[in-house]
C-alpha cells in the first residue's frame, strides 16, 4: 500500500530507501501514506517543521571561514556564513557552499576497513574496538621516532591533539600539508614577511583601504589564502569608498578570475614579476622626485621591458597611476611566487608597499594576528619540506605513518613520488572521510567524521586582523560508522597507557578542546565573555568561535625592505619545452572539490567548463600548431606528462599554456572520476572498457611539475616548460558558454 | 497598487507604476564570477545536477548563471564584466501568457513570476519565449538516476537526498523550473513578521544568491520602497536593466561600471 | 444548362472529327465506362494484394512498433533527455513533424473543399485520396505534439474541464488556440472525409461478403441511393464543404501564431499566418503528387483513373502555390532583413553561414527555385514520376523550412551566452516511426476503402458529354445539381 | 440496422446480461472507492475520542501547530509521561506496543491521515492564527478513536475557505488565492 518510511532513518540521516521516494513525490503521484516515527525523546531545542541552526567552521579549505547550517529533523539543509565570524562575514565562496554534498557524498567511507593497499575500496568492515586497539599498538610498540603524522594544511584542534602526542612520546612533529597552501607559497609569504616586515607570518594586504591594487599573479579572488575575505576587500575597494572607484591592475601571463575583475591585466612572462616590481618602484621613485631607493637602484627598466615583454610605455603608466595614488598596494602571489626566484618576486613587490609606505597601515601591507591560543606561526610545510619527508619515508625509518586531512598522492607533483614512498612504509593508516588515492594505498582507513559532523575549532590563518578561532560542532549526527580521529587518538592513548595516557588524559574530543580553549575564559576583549569553561563552551559553539573585538596592529617598518640590495635573478625554467606551463587551482575545485558534484557543475568563471580539464592556449599559437578546441593534447615535461582537451583561450600569453589543478583522481569517489557512458552522441572520445568503467576526470596537472623550489622551499610550481602534442583524439569540453555566441565558433569569421 | 497589464496594454507608459513589489540589484563592478551564488541557489532550491555529458549539451539546471564574453584581441583583450543571468521576475512577462494551463502565473500578491510545478505538462513555451533564457527543464530525473545512489540491502539509497530542503518542491522529469526568488523566503519572512505583529523589515531576509556573495554585489529586497537598500541601489546612474526595450519591466537592475 | 468545362483544353478547331473523340478519350471525364464496370474495377484494386503489399507492410509494422510505440514508451518513462531538446532548443524535431503533418493535411481539404467548391472537375478521382492524407496527418500531427510534452499523461489538463481546482486553460495562450482549432480540424475533416465515403462504402457493402460486408454494412449507415439519401448527403457535403475552408485556413494560421506571438527573433513577423498556409499547401499538393503516383504504379486499374491529365492539373496548381509560396518567403525574410534589428541580423547571419546554410539554401532552392522551373514544362508535370519526384523534393524541402524555422531558429535568442545548435536524437525514430505510420494507415485504407470516390467520377462523367457545333466537338458540362 | 446488432440486448436475458455487467462494474468500482477511503493500519488503536474526553487538548500533544508548519506527533516519552502513572497501561493489551517501545527506546512508526502531497506548501500556523479550530478541518475528535479525515483534503476544498474568509477583502483575496501561496 505505502512505503515504509521511518523519521528515525531520516534521523540517523542514513539509508533509508524509501526517503528517496518521500521527498521525489515531488511533483509525482504521492503515495497515499507515508509514515512516520517521531522522535523517542524529542531534543528540548527542536521543534517540528521548525529549523534548528548550529554555527560551525567551513573545512573546505583552510580558511576558517564560520558557518550557519540549518538543519531539520536531523539533516542538515543549507550552509551559510556565519555572519558574526571576523573572517567572512556571512559569506561563503562556492566550495563552502557545497560542502553538504560532502556531507552526503554517496561516495564516503563508512566504516573502518582493512585496506592492504588496494585499487578500490575494501569490502570489509573493521569494528571500531580493533581500529583503536590497532592504533594504540601502533603507538605503542613503535619506536617513537618512527612515527609520522602528515596532517591537512589547516591549524585545527587535531593539529594541536597530534602536537601534544608527539611531544609527551618524541616522536617528530606532525607535517601539515596541503595542495592550496603549496600553490599560495606560504613559505615564501611568511619569508618574505620576516625579510621585509621584520616579523615572519602571512602578510594580509589590506585591500579594501586602498584605491590602487597592482597585483601579481595573486589569484586573491579564487584560492588564494582566504578568498572570501579577499573579495569582500575587493567589493570595498572597488565601491565601498565614496570618494574614489578603486583601480585595480594585475601581472599575470594568463588571465586569471582575478585578472578579469582588474581593470588593467598586463601579460608578462613567467619569472618575470620581481623584475617588473623594481622597475615600477624605481620609475614612481623617479616620478615624484624623489631619491630612489636602494632596492631599485639597479634595476634597468630597459632591460626588464624587454624580459617581461611588457612596453615600457605601459610600465610608465602604471607608475604613474602609482604615483598618482593615495593609497597603492602592491600583492605578491601566485605564480609570481612560484618560480625559482619566487623568493626574490615577493620581496621585490613588497618593496613597492615599502615605497608606498603603507606597511602596517590601513590600505597597505599588514601581518596577519596569530589566533588567540597560538603562540607563534606555525605554517604549513613547504614542498622542499615534503620532499624531506618523503625521503624519510623512502628511507624505512618511518614504520607507520598517519595521515589525515590530505591526499599527498593527488596533492603533491609526482615527480617527488609520494606515492612509491609509501610503499617504504610498514604500516600507513588514513583517517580519510572520503576513499580518497593516499586513502586507497593505506593498510587501513579509520574514516573520519565529515567536517559537519565533528567537534573542533579552527585558527584563522589570515583575511581578517581580528585574531579569530573558529569554533567547530557537529550539525548532525553522523551519516555512518566513524568516529572522530582525535576520540580515537585519545582512547588509543587510553588504551597505550604509560606516557601517551598522560599525554591525553582526557575522556573524549571535546574535554580536549574545552583545555585547549581554558586559556581564553575571563578574557574581555573578545566575541563574549564567560566565567567558567562550560557556559563559555557553550557560547563558543553559539558563537562559533572566539575573536578579538578589536583588530590588531602591529607597527611594521618599511626600512628593512627598502634600504637593501635586491638580486632578482632571472627565473629558472627546467625543460626543454617550447610553453611556459602555468597550473592554477582551480577557483571553483580548489584542492578537494572534484568529488562534489555540484562544484564540477559550476562552470569555470573563465572558460566556463565543468566537470574536466582542459589545457588554455592562445588562440594565435593554437593556429600555428593546427590545434582547434577539444583536441587533446599531450603536455610532456621533463618529469611527466598528461592529457587534456585544448581550450582556445584568448587572454593568454601566446608563450604560455595554462592548466586547472583539481580533477584528474584516479580515485576519490564517482563524481570525481568518469565513466564510461552508453550514450557516445556528444563525441567524447571512446575509449575501451566496459560501460560504467571508472576512469579518471580530466588530468592532473601535477603529475608534470618537477622537483623545483625557491628560495623559501616552495615548490616552482610555474617554473616548467613544456611541449605539447597533438594526440588525434578529440574531448568534447562541456562548457556553459555558448561556442557560437561567444567564440562564433561554427560562422565563417570571428565575432559576429 | 496593482496594474492590471492586460487591461492598460502592452505599450503604455507603466513601467513606473508596474515597478512591482521584490527586486534585485546586481552590482557587475564587484561582481568577480565566483560562482558561489550559483551554488547557494542549487543548494537553496534543490536544483539537479545533470552530468558532464548534458551539462555540455545546454541542459544544465541553474538558476542563475554567470555570463562573460569577450573584447578586443590579445593582449588588449578584455574579458566583459561578470554578468550573473537570472529570472528577471518580469512585472509584464512573456513567460505567461503563452502557458496553455496557467503553470507560469503572475501573482498578483508578490510581484512575482511563479512556477507551479505540479501544473506545469511540459510544453516548453515559456522557455521559447523567455528573452532572458533563464528557465531551465527537467530533461529527466536527474535526482534518481542510479548510479547517483547506493545499493544498501537490496535498495537503492541517494544519501545526497538527505540535503533537500523541503521548503522547496522537488521536481520531477517533465517539468518547468526558474528562479522563484527563494519565495521560500519571502513566505517564510512575512509569516514570521506576520506572527510577531510587524511589517517585514529591509534586509531581514534575502535570498540564497544574495546571502551567499561574498562582494556583497547582489541586494535583494523591496523596489518599492523607496527607502530600501535595493531601491537606493536600483536607482543609481549606472543602473541598467536588460532587454528593457521589449516591454519586459525587468526586476532585475544590473549596476554597470564607472 | 451547359457551360465550357473549365479545365479542358477548349473548342480547339479541329477536321477530323473521329481523331477529336479520340482525343477527348484521353480524359477520365470523356472516357465513361458502364457503371457496374468501373465499381468492379474500384473492388477490384481494393482486393488485389501482392506479397510485396505484405511485405512492405510487415516491415512498416515492425518500425511503427519500435520508432513509434516503444521509442515513446520509453522517451516516456526516461524523459525528454533522450531526444535533442535542450536549452535554447526547447522545441525540437516534433514540433517540425506537426507542422509538417499539418501541412499535409491541408493539401485534402484544399482539393477536396475548395475544388469542389469551385468545381474543378479534374478532382474527381483523387479527392478521397487527399482527404485520407489529412486525417492521417492530422494524426500524426495529434501525436507528436503529445510526443513534445514533458508530461503527456497530464496533457487532459489542457481541456476545459470542470475541477474541483476551479481551474481553466489559458485561454491567452495560442497553444490553447492551437488545441481548439486542430480538434476542430481533425473532427472537420473527418466527417467531411466520411460524408463522400458514403455512398462508396454503400457500393463496397453491395459487392462484399463476409466480415468485409458487415464492416461497410456499419459504415454506410444503411445507404441506399435513394433520391431524398442523395439529397440530404448533397447538401451536407456542400455544407461540410464552404464550412472547413476558413477552418483549414485558421488551423495553419493558429499553428503560425505559435511562433509569430512568440518574443522569438525570427519568429514574431506578422506575415506568418499566410505563408504558414501557403507553405501547408505547397508540401501538401507535393505529398498528392507523390500519392498518386505511388497508387497509379501499384493499384490495379488505376491509371484509368488517374491520368496524365490529373498530374498536369496538379502540376499547373503547385506552379501556382509555388509562385504564391515565393512571395510569403521573401515577405517574410526580406522585411527581417531590413528591420535590422540585432537580434534579427544575428539569425540571419547565422542561417545563411552558419553549420545549418546548407539547409537553408537546400530549402531556397527546393522550395522556391526548382519547382518552377520544371513545372513550367507540360511535358515534366504530364510525366507522373517526375512530378511524383518534385512532390518529394518539396516536401524535402518543406520539411528543411520547418525545422530551419524550429530548432534552427531557436539556436539563436537575444542572449548570445546560451546559443547552441540543435542535435537531433532519439527524436530522429520517432520521426521515423511517425512517417511508418502515416504509411501504414494508408495502406491499410486502400485495403479497406475504395481509394476512388467512384460515385464522384461516374457523376462527372455523366455530366459530361461532347456535343457537336457546327463540325467542331465541344465538351460540354450539364450542371444537373 | 443499428437495431440490428444490438438486437440481442433487446432480449430479456440480453437486458440480464447487460445489468449484470453494469452492476459488477459499478461494484468494481465502488470497492475501488471503498479501499482508497480505508483508513490506515496504525500501530496502536490510538483512541482520540478517550483523551480528549479526558481534557486533554489538542496542542498538548501536537504543540508545531502554533509555531510552523508541521503540528508533529508526540515522542513516545510524552505518552510515557502520562502513562506511566496508569496502573492500566501495564496491563491493557492494547497498550502493550507501547509499553515495549518504551522498554526498547524505540519510537513508532505512525501514518499520518491529513496529508497533502509535496508540492503543497501547507503551514498551519497562519491556519490557527487565523482563528481556525483544529476541528474545522480535522473533524471532532471526540468521536473518532483513529483519526479519520472528515473530507477530502483537495485545493478546492482549500480554495472554497479561502474564497470565504476573504469575501470583501480584495487585497487578502489575492493573496489567498494566489498560485505562490502554496505552491513553489
Amino acid at each position: 500500500m505505502s512505503q515504509k518510511i521511518s523519521r528515525r532513518d531520516f534521523l540517523k540521516l542514513a539509508t533509508a530507501g524509501g526517503a528517496t521516494a518521500a521527498v521525489l513525490t515531488g511533483c509525482g503521484p504521492a503515495s497515499r501514506y507515508v509514515t512516520r516515527e517521531p522522535y523517542v525523546k524529542m531534543p528540548e531545542y527542536t521543534y517540528n517543521g521548525l529549523s534548528t541552526y548550529y554555527a560551525t567552521t567551513c573545512r573546505e579549505c583552510a580558511a576558517g571561514c564560520g558557518l550557519i547550517v540549518r538543519t531539520m529533523q536531523g539533516r542538515a539543509i543549507k550552509a551559510e556564513g556565519n555572519p558574526a565570524n571576523p573572517v567572512n562575514l556571512g559569506k561563503t565562496c562556492a566550495r563552502g557552499q557545497a560542502t553538504l554534498q560532502g556531507l552526503y557524498n554517496p561516495d564516503r567511507v563508512e566504516a573502518p576497513v582493512k585496506q592492504a593497499r588496494q585499487q578500490a575500496l575494501a569490502a570489509e568492515a573493521m569494528n571500531w574496538d580493533d581500529a583503536t586497539q590497532l592504533v594504540a599498538d601502533a603507538l605503542n610498540n613503535t619506536n617513537p621516532a618512527e612515527i609520522a603524522f602528515l596532517m591537512g594544511t589547516a591549524s585545527d584542534h587535531l593539529f594541536d591533539l597530534v602536537t601534544d602526542l608527539t611531544n609527551a612520546i618524541g616522536a617528530p612533529a606532525p607535517v601539515r600539508f596541503g595542495a592550496l597552501s603549496m600553490f599560495e607559497s606560504r613559505a615564501t609569504l611568511s619569508k618574505a614577511a620576516e625579510k621585509s616586515l621584520g616579523q615572519a607570518g602571512l602578510p594580509y594586504f589590506d585591500l579594501g583601504n586602498a584605491d590602487l591594487v597592482i597585483s601579481f599573479g595573486a589569484n586573491f579572488l579564487e584560492t588564494w589564502l582566504s578568498p572570501v575575505a579577499y573579495t569582500r576587500g575587493f567589493a570595498k575597494m572597488r565601491r565601498g569608498n565614496s570618494k574614489k572607484r578603486g583601480y585595480m591592475v594585475h601581472f599575470e601571463s594568463q588571465m586569471s578570475q582575478t585578472a578579469a575583475k582588474a581593470d588593467e591585466w598586463i601579460p608578462l612572462l613567467p619569472g618575470t614579476e620581481g623584475l617588473v616590481a623594481l622597475a615600477l618602484g624605481r620609475l614612481v621613485a623617479e616620478a615624484t622626485g624623489g631619491s630612489v631607493a636602494r632596492v631599485f637602484s639597479t634595476v634597468d627598466v630597459r632591460e626588464v621591458s624587454i624580459q617581461s615583454g611588457i612596453p615600457l610605455e605601459q610600465l610608465e603608466h602604471v607608475a604613474s597611476l602609482i604615483a598618482e595614488a593615495q593609497a597603492p598596494l602592491a600583492i605578491p602571489g601566485g605564480q609570481a611566487l612560484g618560480q625559482t626566484n619566487g623568493l626574490a618576486n615577493a620581496e621585490a613587490i613588497l618593496a613597492l608597499n615599502a615605497l608606498a609606505d603603507n606597511f602596517g597601515k590601513p590600505g597597505g601591507a599588514l601581518l596577519s594576528p596569530l589566533a588567540p591560543n597560538e603562540d607563534t606561526y606555525h605554517r604549513p610545510a613547504n614542498a622542499r619540506e615534503m620532499k624531506d619527508f618523503i625521503a624519510k619515508l623512502n628511507s624505512g625509518s618511518v614504520k607507520v605513518l598517519f595521515v589525515h586531512g590530505v591526499n599527498p598522492i593527488f596533492e603533491l607533483p609526482k615527480a617527488l613520488g609520494f606515492a612509491d614512498a609509501l610503499a617504504a612504509v610498514p604500516t600507513v593508516i588514513s583517517f580519510a572521510t572520503f576513499p580518497d588515492e593516499t586513502a586507497l594505498a593505506s593498510d587501513y582507513i579509520f574514516p573520519d567524521h565529515h567536517g559537519l559532523e565533528a567537534w573542533g575549532y579552527q585558527r584563522s590563518a589570515t583575511g581578517t586582523m581580528q585574531s579569530a578561532l573558529s569554533g567547530a560542532q557537529p550539525v548532525v549526527s553522523p551519516m555512518y560508522d566513524t568516529r572522530s580521529t582525535a576520540d580515537v587518538l585519545i582512547e588509543a592513548a587510553r588504551l597505550a597507557g604509560g606516557k601517551l595516557a598522560e599525554a591525553l588524559p582526557f575522556t573524549d574530543e571535546v574535554a580536549f578542546i574545552q583545555s585547549k580553549i581554558a586559556s581564553l575564559i575571563g578574557r574581555t576583549d573578545g566575541s563574549f565573555v564567560a566565567p567558567e569553561i562550560n557556559s563559555f563552551t557553550s557560547y563558543f559553539q553559539q558563537h562559533g568561535g572566539w575573536w578579538k573585538t578589536a583588530a590588531e596592529s602591529a607597527v611594521l617598518s618599511a626600512a628593512g625592505a627598502l634600504n637593501k640590495n635586491l638580486n632578482v635573478n632571472a627565473a629558472v625554467f627546467a625543460g626543454e619545452g617550447e610553453f611556459f606551463f602555468v597550473p592554477f587551482v582551480s577557483p571553483t575545485l580548489g584542492e578537494a572539490g572534484a568529488n562534489k558534484p555540484w562544484l564540477q557543475e559550476l562552470p569555470d568563471p573563465m572558460t566556463t567548463v565543468m566537470w574536466n580539464t582542459w589545457v588554455a592556449i592562445n588562440p594565435e599559437t593554437a593556429h600555428e600548431l593546427n590545434l582547434e578546441n577539444d583536441d587533446v593534447v599531450k603536455v610532456i615535461s621533463e618529469a611527466g606528462e598528461v592529457e587534456a582537451a585544448v581550450y582556445l583561450y584568448p587572454a593568454i600569453h601566446p608563450g604560455v599554456i595554462a592548466m586547472p589543478f583539481g580533477q584528474g583522481h584516479t580515485a576519490y569517489g564517482r563524481f570525481a572520476m568518469a565513466r564510461l557512458l552508453e550514450s557516445r552522441l556528444v563525441g567524447l572520445v571512446p575509449r575501451a572498457g566496459e560501460v560504467g568503467d571508472p576512469f579518471p576526470r580530466g588530468a592532473n596537472p601535477a603529475d608534470v611539475l618537477g622537483a623545483y623550489f625557491n628560495e623559501a622551499g616552495d615548490l616552482a610550481f610555474a617554473g616548467m616548460k613544456v611541449k605539447i602534442e597533438k594526440t588525434g583524439e578529440k574531448q568534447y569540453l562541456s562548457r556553459l558558454e555558448s561556442r557560437i555566441g561567444v567564440y562564433g565558433e561554427g560562422l565563417p569569421q570571428e565575432g559576429h | 497598487m496593482t496594474v492590471d497589464l492586460n487591461l492598460v496594454g502592452a505599450k503604455g507608459a507603466i513601467a513606473e507604476a508596474a515597478e512591482g513589489k521584490w527586486g534585485m540589484s546586481i552590482d557587475q563592478d564587484i561582481c568577480t564570477g565566483c560562482q558561489a551564488c550559483v551554488a547557494a541557489c542549487a543548494m537553496e532550491n534543490n536544483i539537479s545536477f545533470v552530468g558532464e555529458e548534458d551539462a555540455g549539451y545546454g541542459r544544465s539546471q541553474h538558476w542563475i548563471r554567470i555570463e562573460r564574453f569577450w573584447e578586443g584581441a590579445y593582449p588588449e583583450v578584455k574579458a566583459t564584466p561578470f554578468q550573473p543571468m537570472l529570472c528577471q521576475q518580469c512585472g509584464h512577462a512573456p513567460c505567461e501568457p503563452v502557458c496553455p494551463v496557467f503553470a507560469t502565473p503572475h501573482s498578483e500578491a508578490e510581484q512575482l513570476n511563479l512556477q507551479v510545478y505540479n501544473r506545469c505538462v511540459g510544453t516548453r513555451y515559456c522557455a521559447n519565449n523567455c528573452p532572458y533564457q533563464v528557465r531551465s527543464f527537467n530533461w529527466r530525473d536527474y535526482h534518481t538516476i542510479p548510479e547517483r545512489g547506493n545499493m544498501v540491502n537490496g535498495t537503492l539509497v541517494f544519501p545526497l537526498h538527505n540535503q533537500f530542503n523541503p521548503d522547496v518542491t522537488v521536481r520531477r522529469r517533465g517539468v518547468m523550473e526558474k528562479c522563484t526568488f527563494c519565495i521560500q523566503r519571502i513566505h517564510k519572512a512575512q509569516d514570521k513578521a506576520k506572527s510577531e505583529g510587524r511589517e517585514v523589515e529591509d534586509g531581514e531576509f534575502t535570498t540564497a544568491c544574495a546571502q551567499a556573495c561574498p562582494a556583497n554585489a547582489i541586494t535583494f529586497g523591496r523596489v518599492d520602497h523607496p527607502e530600501s537598500l535595493v531601491s537606493q541601489l536600483t536607482h543609481q546612474k549606472r543602473g541598467e536593466k536588460h532587454l528593457e526595450e521589449l516591454n519586459t519591466l525587468p526586476r532585475v537592475t544590473y549596476l554597470k561600471e564607472g | 444548362m451547359a457551360v465550357a468545362s473549365k479545365y479542358l483544353p477548349g473548342a480547339k478547331q479541329a477536321h477530323d472529327t473521329h481523331h477529336e473523340e479520340e482525343d477527348h478519350k484521353q480524359y477520365l471525364m470523356f472516357d465513361p465506362k458502364p457503371r457496374g464496370e468501373m465499381n468492379a474495377m474500384v473492388m477490384e484494386s481494393m482486393h488485389t494484394t501482392s506479397w510485396k503489399f505484405w511485405v512492405v507492410f510487415g516491415i512498416l509494422s515492425v518500425i511503427v512498433a519500435v520508432c513509434f510505440f516503444y521509442a515513446w514508451g520509453y522517451m516516456i518513462a526516461e524523459g525528454l533527455w533522450v531526444a535533442g531538446v535542450m536549452r535554447p532548443s526547447y522545441w525540437g524535431i516534433f514540433l517540425v513533424n506537426t507542422v509538417f503533418w499539418i501541412g499535409i493535411s491541408h493539401a485534402g481539404t484544399f482539393i477536396s473543399a475548395i475544388l469542389r467548391v469551385f468545381k474543378a472537375e479534374f478532382r474527381r478521382p483523387f479527392t478521397r485520396a487527399a482527404e485520407l492524407m489529412t486525417t492521417f496527418g492530422l494524426i500524426q500531427a495529434g501525436a507528436s505534439i503529445f510526443m513534445h510534452m514533458g508530461r503527456v499523461w497530464l496533457s487532459y489538463w489542457m481541456f476545459p474541464l470542470p475541477n474541483e481546482r476551479q481551474l481553466w486553460p489559458n485561454f491567452h495562450s495560442p497553444l490553447m488556440w492551437d488545441l481548439l482549432a486542430i480538434t476542430t480540424y481533425v473532427l472537420g475533416s473527418t466527417m467531411y472525409l466520411f460524408l463522400p465515403l458514403i455512398p462508396d462504402l454503400a457500393m463496397a457493402r453491395d459487392r462484399s461478403t463476409g466480415w468485409r460486408k458487415t464492416f461497410y454494412k456499419i459504415l454506410a449507415l444503411g445507404f441506399r441511393g435513394t433520391e431524398g439519401e442523395w439529397r440530404h448527403l448533397i447538401t451536407a457535403m456542400n455544407f461540410f464543404a464552404f464550412a472547413i475552408i476558413p477552418v483549414m485556413f485558421s488551423v495553419h494560421t493558429i499553428v503560425s501564431w505559435d511562433f509569430a506571438m512568440a518574443m522569438r527573433p525570427g519568429w514574431s513577423s506578422t506575415v506568418y499566418g499566410p505563408y504558414f498556409v501557403l507553405g501547408a499547401l505547397h508540401s501538401g499538393m507535393g505529398a498528392v503528387a507523390v500519392v498518386l503516383f505511388i497508387m497509379r504504379t501499384t493499384m490495379k486499374h488505376m491509371d484509368y483513373f488517374i491520368r496524365k491529365e490529373h498530374f498536369d492539373a496538379l502540376g499547373k496548381l503547385m506552379l501556382m502555390v509555388t509562385f504564391a509560396y515565393t512571395y510569403f518567403f521573401f515577405n517574410d525574410y526580406i522585411v527581417q532583413w531590413y528591420g535590422g534589428d540585432v537580434a534579427t541580423d544575428n539569425l540571419l547571419h547565422w542561417l545563411e553561414e552558419g553549420p545549418m546554410a546548407w539547409m537553408f539554401f537546400q530549402m531556397v532552392a527546393f522550395n522556391i527555385i526548382i519547382p518552377p522551373l520544371l513545372l513550367w514544362s507540360k511535358k515534366i508535370r504530364q510525366t507522373p514520376w517526375l512530378l511524383a519526384l518534385i512532390g518529394i523534393m518539396i516536401n524535402v524541402g518543406m520539411y528543411w523550412e520547418r525545422y530551419i524555422i524550429i530548432p534552427v531558429t531557436l539556436s539563436i535568442n537575444r542572449m548570445p551566452f546560451t546559443w547552441k545548435l540543435f542535435e537531433p536524437r532519439m527524436d530522429v525514430f520517432l520521426t521515423i516511426g511517425t512517417f511508418s505510420m502515416f504509411l501504414l494507415f494508408y495502406m491499410l485504407a486502400s485495403r479497406l476503402i475504395p481509394l476512388i470516390p467512384v460515385w464522384e467520377v461516374q457523376e462527372g462523367q455523366m455530366a459530361h458529354s461532347l456535343r457537336k457545333v457546327g463540325k467542331a466537338h465541344v465538351p460540354t458540362l450539364s450542371d444537373f445539381e | 440496422m443499428i437495431r440490428k446488432t444490438f438486437e440481442w440486448a433487446l432480449s430479456p436475458m440480453g437486458r440480464i446480461a447487460v445489468l449484470i455487467a453494469a452492476l459488477s462494474l459499478f461494484s468494481l468500482a465502488a470497492f475501488g472507492v471503498y479501499q482508497s477511503q480505508q483508513p490506515p493500519e496504525q500501530p496502536i488503536q490510538f483512541t482520540h475520542k478517550l483523551h480528549v474526553g479526558l481534557g486533554v487538548q489538542c496542542l498538548y500533544c501536537h504543540p508545531g501547530a502554533l509555531r510552523g508548519p508541521s503540528p508533529g506527533l508526540p515522542t513516545i516519552s510524552k505518552c510515557w509521561g502520562c502513562h506511566q502513572q496508569i496502573g492500566k497501561t501495564q496491563t491493557s493489551p492494547l497498550l502493550k506496543p507501547m509499553v515495549d517501545a518504551m522498554a526498547k527506546g524505540e519510537g513508532f512508526t505512525w501514518v499520518p491521515v491529513a496529508q497533502v502531497p509535496d508540492f503543497v506548501h501547507f503551514t498551519h500556523r497562519p491556519h490557527v492564527a487565523a482563528g481556525l479550530n483544529c476541528e474545522n478541518c480535522h473533524g471532532d475528535m471526540t468521536q473518532v478513536t483513529i483519526a479519520v479525515n472528515p473530507q477530502v483534503m483537495n485545493m478546492g476544498w482549500c480554495l472554497n475557505c479561502h474564497k470565504q474568509k476573504a469575501a470583501g477583502d480584495e487585497e487578502k483575496l489575492t493573496k489567498l488565492t494566489d498560485c505562490g501561496t502554496c505552491h513553489y
